[in-house]
């Protein structure tokens, strides 16, 4: 059911944790659909310097926040915008069509994140942009 | 350790079936030779089903499965009594195989009474006699629960029924071959099983109706099982379900008792060696085999998955709805919040099942449930 | 020769399942490794299904056989169609398994009209497309007969129904396995098969339902199937028939030829060597394997057992009717008095038959039919 | 499925044939039914001599019929009136349930073929004992 590259991001994922003084923090999900993710990033320059997450999930929820985190590392914070769930779901290799919707969830983690660094940093108010997002559907996509 | 959602074919059972696998492949309604053979088969599966429940041969009644016995009992008592009532009671936590099709009669203007459980899983039978009403046709109560093993007063709720002349169905899908099953000692009208989950085939089970029990066929078409259920009789799986009854009942009471050993051992394990966990299902009044457990702040897949690298077969929620994320409805039932309801685990320990077992899964599970912790943001929340 | 009312299991095939039934158990629902395995297999044979029949994976349904594909299609379009209307066209020759349901939808409001057929057993098209009304929802008509063998014009039938946007099922049980089916080129909606009928095991079919086609589960329950057939899959049963479906389409044509060959010399040494004989069918548009007469003056199952005791396993009437004194309802519906209907035989070629089979079966009848009309009143009054 | 009683009195049928100078024809059945018999006495000293059948029927129908006629060769005309189906069937070793209705129809032909005889003798009128019987019911009792 899920790809060698899933399993491996599920066993050993990587970049787990907090950053105690992140610059930008992005939590999305809700307990009742069964999946949090919260995403920490330190900004430099415009560039994603570290990138740590928390997950409450089924195996493709970490699997994808471990992915996504991996894959804004050192990348500009435009750049980690065109970070889509697409993007997250290839570089893994795949996903099963039932677990395509956890990949949002990682996606909308990240948007979340930089949502939140800028609105730190003033560059966009907070109604726009909460950095607390609640997945409406949480249902599978089937 | 998930002999809930399957178990392996014995091979004495398998053994059982081959000669309808291969020379015997009469057509069990055929008049000619091959197809005697056939027909004695099945009527000899069919004693050792009767005998195994207590009940006649010509009470026994063979299905494609638990989930169409389950079907057949429900609509097929609703559509041949509709003119009596329309009235049906069930519980918040039986299977799917008698949820929907309950659901399915409300849709064709039935009324429906899903009691609730008590925190353990437990139907109250006062509730049972309370919910009956004059237009109650049936009252369809589960064995015992599939996910937290919890077994329920069914000879109790059984009397309340005859004594208001109202049937009575139950689910024993997961209790034969596992504790003792007499339909006669438990009065009941009308009981579901099916092989598969007492080390006999996949494919087929039972229905067991008591005589003189009015239901409508529920697959229409030839004259097999006496008319009331049509279609060419997969014998391979009925002899399959006979030899495996007869095992399974065989030295039952000695088989449940070593397997509840080990399940006391496993439950009384893990509520020793994990902090914030909850055991689910009544702590004496359950299936031998099953230790269901709540693992708070994180989810049930990844905690399987991460068991079944480590070469553990577990289960979450109920095998039909793994995969999904809608929470399984028996721990809501419970009164479980969501995301505790999400952290659930089913181990179900069978005949194959050793000390070792447990020792193992004892000794893998406090650290993966701690690894998954580490990752959870619930878990660093509530660390403050 | 019955191979129309079941065929033996093919070794290969049984060599397919094996795995199944003994290492591979797992619950196809399940997340773990052998819960994969099992998908993984149920998926294959699936495509084989599929392929078979030129139609996609995600259109085949499996089910507990002929009986239960008959009954979901016909009461799961007639209930999901319901507020479009309520009428339904089947024909007077359908096996019980349509007629059955079809009578039991009655009793539910629903209009059954049921087409004659003529003396061949032919269906005529253009009663199909007057029959449609504004609310007929269905059209079932088999692709071919079970008993007297006649295939019915379904490309025609189908290309109607489309032009009308009736949904059109067929009961292709006897033709899958002996004679090309593409549903694609035949353009229906829905088609029923079993795997006995072609080597595979018993209990175990499918419903190819064509994508966008509604109609409401028959069995419910779990989420297998799709959320259309609950169930915890026959996964031992499912490979054997992706197995037999695919060893039955390979070469299907050439084998074909030779089955209708012996058939035709059957049929032909038949009609020259007993008098007061009737072929039953259509004389070429029959199964390659069937050849079905009426011998007046006689009894079948009297008929049958004698041959039986000869060695020669044959069917009178329907499998599922022997045993049962009524007459025929296919053969009523070609016209034949009573008394001829009874007298009838159905011999069914399959890829075991031989020449000499055929030779012996040539060899020993015109006896058996002369013994049991010296004992004849009927016999006795026409000579006078 | 049946006994070899049966099997054997089916295969190996007696007293197979017409008597043409009868004294007593008896004629049951309804080719409807799928079944029908016919029963020819000889009758000396009121003591039937000798019995033949002609069915057409099925394997139980034959059987009875040749059972019966061995049955009643020999025997006075009272003491073959108590031959019953239930006798016939027990002599072959017991019928299936869906078979029983064939051992009623030789009880009849015997009873018909009786009454021809009597009807013949002016012993009784043709109203009262007919010797063509309409077997009214002909489902297997199930
Ligand atoms: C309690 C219960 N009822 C019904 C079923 C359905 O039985 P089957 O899988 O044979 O259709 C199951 C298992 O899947 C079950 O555990
Ligand atoms: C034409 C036809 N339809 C349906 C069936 C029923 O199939 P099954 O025996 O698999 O239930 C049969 C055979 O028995 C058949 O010949």
């Amino acid at each position: 059911m899920y790809t060698e590259k899933v399993m491996d991001h599920f066993m050993n994922p990587r970049n787990v944790g907090e950053i105690p003084d992140a610059d930008g923090v992005g939590e999305v999900g809700n307990p009742k659909c069964g999946d949090i993710m919260k995403m920490f990033i330190k900004v430099e320059n415009d560039r994603i310097m570290d990138a740590k997450f928390l997950t409450f999930g089924c195996a493709a929820a970490i699997a994808t926040s471990s992915m996504a985190t991996e894959l804004i590392k050192g990348k500009t914070l435009e750049e980690a915008l065109e970070v889509t769930n697409k993007t997250v779901a290839e570089a893994l290799d795949g996903l099963p069509p039932v677990k395509m919707h956890c990949s949002v969830l990682a996606e909308e983690a990240l948007r979340a994140a930089i949502n939140d660094y800028r609105r730190r940093k003033g560059l966009v108010t907070g109604d726009v942009a909460p950095n607390k997002i609640e997945v409406p559907d949480c249902k599978p996509d089937k | 350790m998930d002999n809930a959602a399957t178990t392996s074919l014995k091979p004495e059972v398998l053994e059982a079936m081959m000669p309808y696998l291969t020379g015997k492949y009469g057509n069990a309604s055929t008049l000619y030779l091959e197809g005697r053979e056939a027909r004695e088969a099945v009527e000899q599966a069919r004693e050792r089903t009767a005998r195994a429940l207590g009940a006649e041969p010509e009470e026994i009644y063979f299905t494609s499965g638990g989930t169409e016995a389950d079907n057949w009992a429900i609509k097929g008592v609703a559509f041949a009594r509709r003119e009596k009532g329309n009235h049906i009671i069930t519980s918040q936590i039986e299977h799917h195989a008698v949820l929907h099709p309950c659901e399915y009669l409300e849709k064709h203007g039935f009324r429906v009474t899903y009691l609730p459980v008590d925190s353990d899983g437990l139907v109250d039978p006062g509730d049972v006699s309370r919910a009956i009403e004059q237009d109650t046709v049936l009252v369809s109560i589960m064995f015992a629960n599939n996910e937290i093993g919890t077994i329920e007063p069914v000879a109790e709720i059984a009397r309340i029924c005859r004594e208001k002349g109202v049937l009575f169905h139950t689910d024993a899908v997961q209790a034969v071959g596992h504790v003792p099953v007499n339909v006669e000692k438990l009065g009941v009208d009308l009981l579901s099983l099916s092989a598969h989950k007492f080390h006999g085939p996949k494919g087929i089970g039972a229905l067991y109706v008591r005589k003189g029990v009015r239901l409508d066929p529920f697959i229409h078409g030839g004259g097999q099982e006496r008319n009331r259920r049509a279609g060419t009789e997969n014998v391979a799986g009925i002899v399959g379900l006979g030899a495996a009854i007869e095992l399974a009942s065989s030295s039952l009471e000695e088989r449940a008792a070593r397997i509840a050993a080990l399940r006391d051992k496993l439950i009384g394990g893990v509520l020793e060696k994990v902090p914030d966990v909850r055991l689910n299902g009544h702590r004496t009044m359950r299936l031998p085999g099953n230790a269901h457990f709540c693992f708070r702040f994180i989810e049930g897949e990844s905690l399987l998955l991460n068991l079944d690298v480590k070469g553990v077969s577990a289960s979450s929620g109920s095998a039909c709805t793994s995969g999904s994320l809608e929470p399984s409805h028996v721990l809501l039932a419970l009164g479980l919040p969501h995301e505790m309801a999400a952290g659930s685990l089913r181990l179900t320990l069978g005949d194959d099942n050793t000390q070792e077992d447990v020792d193992y899964v004892l000794e893998i599970l406090p650290e993966t449930v701690n690894k998954l912790r580490m990752m959870s943001p619930l878990y660093a929340a509530r660390r403050g």
